[in-house]
């Protein structure tokens, strides 16, 4: 029996972010969450340069993680020069 | 519509490849000199200097960088063409099977030599034979002009919409590679011509950077299933491909050559032998001398190897008495002629009739006349029914 | 309260475009190889073709047969086969007259090892396309093992400590030193703790791939692979900078010119100190690291007093 | 069919003669095939080319065993024992030499013809390419091929000053070529 369908586009190996951007749901993997301290921020922007996700929301007048991203790696309140930034346990959280 | 009859000019295979190529106007040719395919890399970068052919040229640093760049510039899409040989073949191994994953339809060349293990520079098809599982469609031919007119016919064939796929066109290093004959070049708006029949068809899936598109992604679980199926079966659809475009060449130029596999006085013969490349001239004319003698002996050439052609096989073969196929290299593991086995596969379908393996020619020895009336007297034998040697090495067997 | 700034700092200025890549992608947490990636997206914009091969950035870089992981044209090779994929990917686009962007991305293992004959033949070619190579001292993806660009003393899975074994028993290669010697349009070394020097070389990068290859060696340390905490990463790039063990400068047509200069470098202790694959090492191996980094910072220093394709400098050292 | 096995060492252009007969010969609306026979390219190892021509197409494939004529650029190729070996009754032979044949050299071969080639090479063109003189020798000895044709196609491989000079080497191995005949 030959095979009639196909659920791959393309005759060869594509892909095409076009037909779908993947994307995981990286904000399950962290342990620590990064708290943003909206008074100590001087809105330098470290924390949004170095963030390897690149994650860091541009607000008004403070930066804040995209948790639905946001690994838990820490760097951003290590780089952070005020100290605005703490890494707290997720289980202080409930959402 | 018929084509202009081409200006004459002796040369030599290798020239004659460097000509097929240049005619297809091919926008990148990457290769890296080997014997004995060195005059095919000489030729197209002369041709490049006197500005005859408007390609980007890359002298690579090595083969397997010659394969990537074609199979990276088709799939950019463009077309691409590079040879090889032998040792050459072997380092570009990984870059080779990657082309045929990718469905990039470069056509190459490949002069057939003996590959490593032990030192010889001279011919054999070991290195045609040790890639035939890479997922490429592979020619043999079997004189110059052949060679041109099969490499024109390649391009049309790996870059068809239903098809894409590289195309390795090989042919006998020493013995046809400096084989100097009459050859004719068709005119260049005439390939034009002929290989117009693609801007006709559907765009294929091109590396465009205006798009998030990505080649040679994970293949996961069945998706790589799937892909490997649809690489197998435009394969299959290859071979009736070949046979059209054959025709097509025939009737446009002048010249066709049988597609997958050419048939020689088979029609009324008791049996037949089987062979491909340089060897295939040699037994035309002893197959000619035997019949004149009585002997009802045909010929076959295995033109395209992979895919195999077995339905035409079966069709040529079925109701002859005995096959003799001459390989030009072996079968490790299975102590024949690779042909010769593949061949053996089809035993359900011919028939269950003695099939005699012919190991000749390894190392440029050369497939004397002496040598190819041995194989049909033996195959003669068999036919009648006596007992034969499955394998027979000749130049071993002869010697003594 | 703190005074605000209010205004961007001047590495967003470098930003073309918007990240290509996914929000959540499979890198680890902290791993400066992902900030590398979007930061290169988003510097030199979503035309740019990205030829990269398996390593830790293809479970991204690759897609999966229907959809893509990033919004960049993405072209997968085998680890021998970048530099010659890219040579055929821009010579035909130059055929079709497109300006297309490619660059190649690959690790040290790729570039210094296995697809380094291909590397070196498309520099020599002079081949118009940017090749950046990310330096994590070895083969991460695999599980760690030792790469010629692994530093001397460093434990890998190839090059365990134990009874007899030391860790690596030779010195890394210098690769961006050896690209450089093939007298190129551009050679840079840049790292993740010296963002806008990083972004300002991937802009000049793209400039001077137009008369030939520009190659970016990116020190990219690995928080699994070299024992340090996730939030380490930019911090141990700073402080290989410091401590000149990762000198941050750039060549063009083989004029080298120090990008950073580091006043009073700390010892290499402080940045050995900072993994665990140093952990074994005594002050006798310390000691053969420390003249290494001395030994190859004095040689770029005698390097930038040299003029363009090594002829003398306008200005000659003294002597 | 004629079939012509050409003996020489790498360098005095026994294969580019072997090639230039072919085109003389399609010039003259024959079908031709030449071939070398060598591994690596190394100048002064033995080189063997085979050319062969006929009215209808050649299918043959295989090296020469039965030469109807044998062209010898290098006169110390002589001395090789298989030289003769399988040459036709009839044969033909043209050599490089200075000396002609005291005696007959094989019982197969029954015209010769000698020429100074390499004085002559030295003469018109300054260097030892004994090559297109032998084949203006071969057109005079065989009768096979016209001069004319054999002037025409080599300007396939020369041009200006070089053309002239071995066409002078054409000429003078026609007419200098000493034959000899055996019963």
């Amino acid at each position: 029996m030959a095979v009639k369908k196909f659920s791959t586009k393309y005759e060869a190996a594509w892909s095409d972010a076009d037909q779908l951007l993947l994307c995981l749901d990286t904000g399950t993997w962290r342990t620590k969450r990064p708290v943003v301290d909206k008074e100590k921020c001087t809105y330098c922007g470290l924390c949004a340069i170095y963030c390897p996700p690149q994650c860091m929301i541009t607000r008004a007048d403070f930066f804040e993680p995209n948790l639905n991203f946001c690994k838990g790696c820490g760097i951003c309140a290590k780089e952070c020069l005020r100290g605005a930034i703490t890494m707290r346990p997720e289980g202080d959280f409930t959402s | 519509m018929k084509a202009k009859q081409g200006e004459l000019k002796v040369m030599t295979g290798n020239s004659a490849a460097a000509y097929g190529a240049m005619l297809c106007r091919p926008d990148v040719v990457a290769s890296y000199p080997i014997t004995p395919q060195t005059e095919v890399v000489e030729q197209l970068s002369r041709f490049h200097a006197d500005g005859i052919l408007d390609a980007e040229m890359i002298e690579v640093e090595g083969e397997n960088s010659a394969m990537n760049a074609c199979a990276a510039a088709t799939l950019a899409g463009g077309r691409a063409f590079t040879a090889t040989s032998s040792w050459g073949l072997v380092y570009m191994y990984d870059a080779v099977l990657q082309a045929a994953g990718f469905r990039a339809p470069v056509v190459m060349v490949n002069v057939n030599r003996e590959t490593p293990g032990i030192l010889a520079v001279s011919s054999g098809q070991q290195d045609m034979i040790q890639t035939r599982d890479a997922g490429w469609i592979q020619v043999i031919v079997e004189n110059s002009q052949e060679i041109l007119d099969t490499i024109i016919m390649a391009f049309r064939l790996a870059e068809d919409y239903d098809i894409q796929l590289p195309v390795m066109v090989n042919y006998d290093g020493f013995y046809i590679s400096y084989l100097a004959e009459g050859v004719r070049i068709p005119a260049r708006e005439d390939v034009d011509q002929f290989l117009s029949v693609l801007k006709t068809q559907p765009q294929r899936t091109i590396m465009d950077p205006t798009r998030p598109i990505g080649a040679g992604s994970h293949g996961l679980m069945t998706e790589f299933m799937e892909l490997r199926y649809r690489h197998c079966a435009a394969l299959d659809r290859a071979k009736k491909k070949f046979d059209e475009i054959d025709k097509d060449y025939g009737d446009f130029f002048g010249r066709s050559y049988g597609g997958q596999i050419e048939e020689y006085r088979t029609e009324d013969a008791d049996f037949v032998i089987l062979t491909s490349g340089s060897a295939v001239g040699t037994s035309r004319t002893v197959v000619d001398a035997k019949r004149a003698d009585g002997v009802k002996v045909g010929l076959v050439k295995m033109r395209m190897f992979r895919p195999f052609p077995q339905e035409k096989l079966i069709k040529a073969i079925k109701g002859k008495k005995a096959v003799g196929v001459i390989d030009r290299s072996v079968n490790f593991g299975w102590n024949c002629g690779p042909i010769y086995s593949e061949l053996r596969a089809l035993t359900p379908e011919i028939g269950n009739i003695p099939i005699l393996s012919f190991i000749d020619g390894l190392a440029s020895i050369d497939i004397t006349k002496p040598h190819i009336e041995r194989v049909i007297d033996d195959v003669a034998n068999a036919a009648k029914g006596k007992p034969y040697q499955a394998v027979t090495w000749i130049p071993l067997e002869e010697r003594e | 309260m703190v005074e605000k700034v209010k205004k961007l700092p001047k590495t967003f200025q470098y930003f073309k475009d918007e990240d290509a890549f996914a929000g959540g992608v499979a890198f680890c947490a902290g791993c400066p190889l992902e900030l590398t990636l979007r930061l290169l997206s988003r510097v030199m914009g979503r035309e740019t073709v990205i030829v990269g091969t398996p390593s830790c950035s293809a479970p991204v870089l690759y897609g999966q047969n229907v959809g893509a992981w990033h919004r960049l044209p993405y072209y997968s090779c085998l680890m021998t086969g970048v530099a010659s994929s890219a040579t055929g990917l821009t010579r035909y686009y130059k055929k079709a007259g497109k300006d297309v962007n490619v660059v190649c991305f690959t690790g040290d293992g790729c570039a210094a090892d296995i697809g380094f004959q291909t590397l070196s033949g498309a520099a020599e070619r002079g081949e118009h396309f940017i090749y950046v190579c990310y330096e994590n001292e070895g083969y991460m993806n695999t599980g760690i093992q030792r790469s010629s660009t692994t530093p001397f003393g460093a434990t890998t899975s190839t090059t365990p400590v134990g009874v007899a074994g030391r860790g690596k028993t030779t010195p890394p290669k210098n690769l961006p030193l050896l690209m450089a010697m093939h007298n190129i349009p551009y050679v840079a070394t840049a790292t993740l703790s010296n963002v806008d020097d990083f972004a300002r070389k991937m802009q000049k990068a793209m400039e001077k791939k137009k008369e030939g290859l520009a190659y970016l060696h990116v020190f990219c340390p690995c928080p699994v692979g070299w024992g340090i905490e996730s939030d380490m990463s930019i911090q141990v790039c700073r402080t290989a900078v410091k401590t000149n063990y990762f000198p941050l400068w750039e060549a063009e047509y083989g004029k080298f010119r120090l990008t950073t200069t580091v006043a009073n470098p700390e010892p290499i202790t402080k940045y050995v100190k900072m993994f665990r694959k140093f952990n074994h090492l005594n002050e006798k191996e310390l000691a053969v690291i420390q003249e290494e980094v001395n030994q190859k910072y004095a040689f770029l220093k005698h390097l930038t007093e040299f003029g363009e394709h090594g002829q003398p400098a306008e200005t000659p050292a003294s002597e | 069919m004629k079939e012509i096995r050409f003996h020489g060492r790498g360098g005095q252009g026994a294969v580019l003669a072997a090639r230039m007969l072919a085109i003389a010969c399609v010039a003259e609306g024959k079908c031709v095939a030449s071939f070398p026979m060598y591994g690596f390219e190394r100048r002064g190892a033995p080189v063997v080319a085979f050319t062969r021509f006929d009215d209808k197409p050649i299918m043959e494939k295989t090296q020469i065993y039965n030469p109807d004529c044998l062209v010898v650029i290098d006169p110390g190729l002589l001395k090789l024992p298989t030289l003769f070996t399988g040459l036709n009754p009839n044969g033909t032979l043209i050599l490089n030499s200075a000396k002609a044949f005291e005696k007959q050299p094989n019982e197969n071969l029954k015209l010769a013809g000698v020429v100074n080639a390499t004085q002559i090479a030295v003469e018109e063109v300054g260097r030892d390419v004994p090559n297109t003189c032998l084949l203006g020798a071969f057109a005079a000895v065989t009768g096979w091929v016209n001069l004319k044709s054999v002037q025409a196609c080599l300007s396939e491989y020369f041009s200006g000053d070089i053309l002239k000079k071995n066409l002078r080497c054409v000429e003078r191995g026609y007419n200098e070529v000493k034959v000899t005949k055996w019963q």
